[in-house]
């Protein structure tokens, strides 16, 4: 696997206010590369996905993309919120297709393509339903999948799968592995959970608390396809837990 | 008949007799002017509080006419002319005219000078804007019929600002009453056609008068004697002092009412000596005027009852005007 | 009880029982038909001056019609004009609240001194009326679109264009209808306004003639024909609304 | 440059722009007084006049000021009511519009010919202005709560009461507020109709008087006024309105 | 400890329109009992929640509170739902206090009795912020709070950590274990994560996919405080994991 660096983030510094948010983060994304970040809530990792996806600025900082210095700017990466943000007077097929028709793809071409990953995503028989009228877990899906048509080199996703149950969340988890390693792209991730972090990432940032600087950074080289059984990554989802949360029982 | 009346005596402090103060509200058919102005003189002079009556005048109204505020009870006086007084008796409303304000009919239809707009034939096609009385279209039909015009003319119901829209050329012609609108042309520099009304067939009629109802002359005739002898003498008054009747006018009226006063003085000159010109007293009214027109209107069949069918018999003429509320002298 | 007769049935019921008890007010009172006539006067009224009235109400509509139409188009214009630049917001917005307070009667005259007594002045003034509570319904709807939404969009590079067509029109849509709803409520008033400071034809011009010949039946004649097809236009607007949204309606319905 | 400039500048500026290209006009095309009368002589035409005018101002702030504080209470208890009870929606929704279609000129001399020439009939033609729009402000904002937070506070066992004051009440206030402003924008101008059609004082029997003694630039002198006063009014509403719910203009801010 | 039923549910039934939901659901809840259900993304568990709290009707279904018929209708019991629906006009102390508000506690006595748990929910210094200045995984600990000051002997937790990182969450989940053995409370919870339900449940109901039928239930006897290493509760999850995901590895 060459390794170019696809995104790259140097010292990046932001507040709200007087609040500092993010302290001095550099990340690192190599093209095709799967990047997860972990950390506390409320530490500042929506923020940075909003500084790269364009949508906030920076107070200080320096961004690079395919080893060019270059400034975010909204279109450029596909960004999935944390809050799905449907359009309540679209469809679920019609929300899916989003994406593309604003890539100018014509609407009913847009729709036809949206509606053969239906299936995978569990949302069969519910293209015509209204967002009011879905489950948490199958807004978040349809969120998800608006993202990736998207078609974006980088992808930023945040907490794609909070809201799915272990057996859903496995499915996409592959599917998700795969799509990656057949299209190459570059995925940075929120997650709460480090054994889907590990399960998936070649790389994870562990935030700490507000303001959020880096803790640790965890190459994982596991080759993939990976198992939670794999003996590696128990040992790494030990160390990685023994870190994040310094006693599991209760007192 | 005075009965309902508070015993208070009168404010004036002149009020030698101790009669009850009556209360009587007049509806303008117009912003003030010279039309009106006796009635200004003698209520700024305090004759009507002599009199004891305290006259309210209704300010002018764009939206209910002297005639319905009387119809409704809201005014127990207005300023009419005739042609309304008439009309009115044909659709069952009785208004009674008690004082005729000028003797001779001053009105005209007014057209640019320039228009070429000489007579009534050459208006068939034009633009009227009327003031919105329903007589106004019958009379004119009939000036040009007289004239030897056939067809009508465009009938524009222009509630606010008919004589301007002539001036600005958005109207061909307009009805006017020459001792005030047509002054005031002139003063602005205008030259007008004016084409008056009595020579085109249509009778002399009292225009403007002043106007009560059969209903308020019943329960408070004696009121209306009263305020008829301070009206008089209000009117008196202006006929032999112009210039004082009109500042009084311009005085008793907010700033701004009058933007020309010359206008004022003007047609104060023009109108003092045509107040009572030709009749003994001021106001006083004949039957031979009630009768010429308000007949002449029902054989050119332009009548119209309650339903707005043509009159099929003719009114009591008798009924229309009463003298009886001037002074005897 | 079917739908349509849960929604019909209880303004029908409530403007009969009103006619009803005014009917009755004026028959014990005997009250002067000049001051307020009964139902029945004003009905036998307009079933005699139905050929005049129709043919003035054809007036009105065309010149309602005309100056609504023009301020649709030009209020979602502005609108757009608005949002899209503060420093345009800044400057109008102000200007067209001043619009809105000058005193129609007080212009009337002056539009017929400008433009004479036909069409013109008229549509002009249903157009006063009509284009600020578009504008301010449509600058308002803009305003209201949810900030993760528009982050989505922008997050999608979509263009000012698409964001505008996609989001911000779609969002827009209730509030822009409340103020079309609105403006259209005061449409034909607006004409009638028009007429009545001089016209040739038209309703306004019916009721200051009627009014001014003691015809008290009449004038409630035409206020009534007002009336009616104000709401009927009204009801035009709203089906379109309930047409081109029905996501809004549903989103109600099911919620409540 | 400091905010309040930024804010205030732009229409500042623009109405001057305005107005100078009027001046111009008028001076160029030597278009007479009659028709179009130019800012320095309506000036001049306000100041002569200004005790006259500011006696009738009174008067006419008087009549709105009471006839859109009845709208205002009426306005919130009706819209209450019409999102209380389906039925009361669907029976006195429909009546409401038509109330506002009814031509405000034709009825103006009926208000005259029943509560006479002082401030009623003035007081009811404002409310009417005023009630409309305050009303469906509120039916729609109540409207408009959030499905998920009426869930929460029914789930909580919040009474109809608590859920009116502490959730639907909150929610209605942006829609409620635009409602106001509407009104208070025409209601300055509901009052000068209302005079129009026949007052002692006030600024609508001067523009009445003034138009008819061919006075254009007093006219216009008071339309003048009766805007700024109008503006003003609007100004304090918007203030009041910034003063109830600094969340809603904070929010906006931040996340545009 | 005594067992009383608390809560039952029987037979329930519901659809919209065509589409069957619950089919068959009966559940029961001790007092003082921790209940976690368990199923597959959109298989109608927060509808179930929402029938129970009042806010939508079975249409077929017997329910029992104290052992007694009882009709649900809102106010009884207190339920945290999936979306957090914060009220944008009030700070997060108001948020939070909302319920006892409602509940007649005047004002400043609700605000002061709801500071007191800002720390434990890690909201401390954020008091005054607006629920928009929030990050995802504060604004559902404050959702979790407001539900928590409701003082209701029954509450229903839909996925109330599902936005929430290891150690936040851990010590939310100790937190509420803490509290329900102090305050005897009875708790309905959503939950994706097995492990989470395991530590906190006395019984676990995994429910099938829509039209959720309830597949299994499962008692859990292992005594509190539990530890996520306890013997037992690795194998419980092992079982548990073994019918919710049929293979946990990628092939
Ligand atoms: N208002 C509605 N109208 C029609 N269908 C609805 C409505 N609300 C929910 N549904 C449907 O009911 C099913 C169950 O929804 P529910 O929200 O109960 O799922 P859930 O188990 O909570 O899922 P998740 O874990 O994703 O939150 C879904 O298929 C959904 O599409
Ligand atoms: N618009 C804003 N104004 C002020 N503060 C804000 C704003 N948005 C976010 N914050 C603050 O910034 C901090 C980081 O928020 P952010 O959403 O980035 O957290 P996060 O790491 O994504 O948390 P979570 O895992 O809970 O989603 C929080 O303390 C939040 O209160
Ligand atoms: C100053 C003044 N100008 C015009 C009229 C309108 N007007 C009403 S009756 C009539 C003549 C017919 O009798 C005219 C011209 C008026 N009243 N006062
Ligand atoms: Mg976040
Ligand atoms: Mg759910």
């Amino acid at each position: 696997m060459e390794t170019i660096s696809k995104i790259q983030i140097n010292s990046l510094n932001k507040s709200y206010g007087t609040l500092p948010i993010l302290d001095n983060i550099s990340i690192v994304a190599n093209r095709g590369e799967f990047v997860s970040l972990v950390g506390p809530s409320g530490c500042g990792k929506s923020t940075l996905f909003n500084i790269l996806a364009g949508l906030e600025t920076a107070d200080s900082g320096e961004f690079r993309y395919d080893n060019q210095p270059f400034q975010p700017q909204p279109g450029k990466i596909a960004y999935m919120l944390q809050r799905d943000a449907l359009l309540p007077w679209r469809s679920a097929l019609d929300n899916a297709a989003l994406g593309l028709e604003l890539a100018g793809t014509p609407r009913k071409i847009a729709r036809e393509h949206a509606h053969t990953y239906f299936e995978i995503f569990g949302l069969k028989g519910f293209e015509k339903s209204f967002p009011w009228q879905m489950s948490g877990g199958m807004r978040q899906r349809l969120a998800l999948l608006r993202t990736f048509l998207t078609e974006r080199e980088v992808m930023l996703l945040d907490e794609p799968f909070g809201a799915l149950d272990a057996l859903t969340r496995a499915g996409l988890q592959e599917w998700l592995a795969e799509m990656q390693a057949k299209l190459r792209r570059t995925i940075l991730f929120i997650t709460h959970d480090i054994e889907e972090a590990l399960l998936l990432s070649e790389r994870i940032y562990i935030f700490s608390h507000r303001p959020a600087a880096i803790r640790e950074v965890q190459e994982v080289l596991i080759p993939k396809p990976r198992s939670v059984s794999d003996s590696g990554l128990v040992e790494l989802k030990a160390r990685l837990l023994s870190i994040l949360k310094p006693e599991a029982e209760y007192a | 008949a005075c009965s309902d009346s508070t015993a208070t005596p009168a404010k004036s402090g002149e009020a030698a007799t101790k009669v009850p103060v009556e209360t009587l509200s007049l509806a303008l058919d117009w912003v003030p002017n010279t039309n009106h102005t006796g009635i200004y003189v003698a209520l700024a002079k305090g004759w009507y509080a002599e009199e004891g009556i305290d006259l309210k005048i209704l300010p002018y109204s764009e939206a209910a006419t002297p005639e319905s505020l009387i119809a409704s009870g809201k005014a127990e006086l207005g300023i009419g002319a005739a042609e309304g007084i008439v009309s009115a008796a044909a659709a069952g409303q009785s208004l009674v005219s008690i004082a005729a304000i000028i003797q001779k009919d001053t009105s005209a239809l007014v057209t640019l000078k320039n228009s070429g707009l000489t007579s009534p034939k050459m208006l068939v096609g034009k633009k009227y804007a009327g003031f919105g009385a329903s007589y106004e279209e019958p009379v004119i039909n009939s000036m040009i019929k007289f004239d030897g015009g056939n067809g009508t003319f465009e009938n524009i119901t222009a509630n606010v600002f008919g004589y301007e829209a002539v001036l600005n050329k958005q109207a061909d012609f307009v009805w006017i009453f020459e001792g005030w609108d047509e002054i005031e042309a002139k003063l602005r520099g205008i030259d007008l056609n004016v084409i008056p009304i009595t020579k085109y067939g249509v009778p002399d009629r009292y225009t403007p008068l002043i106007e009560t109802s059969a209903d308020v002359i019943s329960k408070k005739s004696d009121a209306l004697k009263r305020f008829m002898k301070a009206t008089v003498r209000g009117y008196e008054y202006s006929i032999t002092n112009p210039k004082d009747a009109a500042d009084l006018l311009i005085n008793s009226n907010p700033a701004g009412t009058f933007s020309n006063k010359e206008l004022v003085y003007k047609s104060q000159d023009y109108l003092s000596p045509k107040y009572k010109e030709g009749a003994t007293q001021w106001g006083s009214q004949t039957l031979k005027m009630w009768t010429d027109y308000p007949r002449f209107m029902f054989q050119a069949g332009i009548l119209k009852d309650a339903d707005n069918k043509p009159l099929t018999k003719e009114l009591d003429y008798n009924k229309l005007f009463s003298n009886e509320f001037l002074p005897k002298n | 009880m079917p739908k349509f007769l849960k929604i019909y049935l209880p303004p029908v019921l409530l403007v009969i029982a009103l006619f009803a008890i005014w009917q009755i007010y004026v028959d014990v009172s005997a009250i002067s038909s000049s001051v307020l006539p009964s139902p029945t006067k004003i009905a036998r009224a307009l079933v005699n001056a139905l050929p005049e009235i129709w043919d003035n109400t054809l007036v009105t509509l065309l010149e309602t019609l005309i100056g609504f139409t023009v301020a649709l188009i030009l209020g979602f214009l502005f609108a757009m004009l608005l949002d899209n630049s503060l420093l345009a917001k800044r400057a109008i917005y102000p200007l067209l609240v001043a619009s809105q307070t000058i005193p129609l009667v007080a212009i009337a005259p002056l539009l017929i001194v400008w433009f004479g007594f036909d069409l013109l002045p008229k549509i002009i003034i249903v157009w006063l009326v009509c284009f600020f509570p578009i504008t301010v319904g449509g600058v308002d709807g803009f305003a209201g679109v949810d900030p993760d939404a528009a982050k989505i969009f922008r997050a999608l590079g979509a263009s000012k264009r698409q964001i505008f067509w996609k989001l911000r029109l779609p969002t827009a849509l209730p509030s822009l209808f409340s103020g079309i709803r609105i403006a259209i409520t005061y449409s034909v008033a607006g004409a009638i306004l028009g007429e009545y400071a001089g016209a040739q034809k038209g309703l306004g011009r019916l009721i200051s003639l009627y009014a001014r010949s003691f015809n008290r039946e009449l004038v409630f004649a035409v206020v009534f024909v007002t009336a009616v097809f104000s709401l009927l236009l009204f009801g035009l607007v709203s089906l379109v609304q309930w047409r081109i949204m029905p996501w809004y309606y549903q989103m109600r319905q099911f919620k409540k």
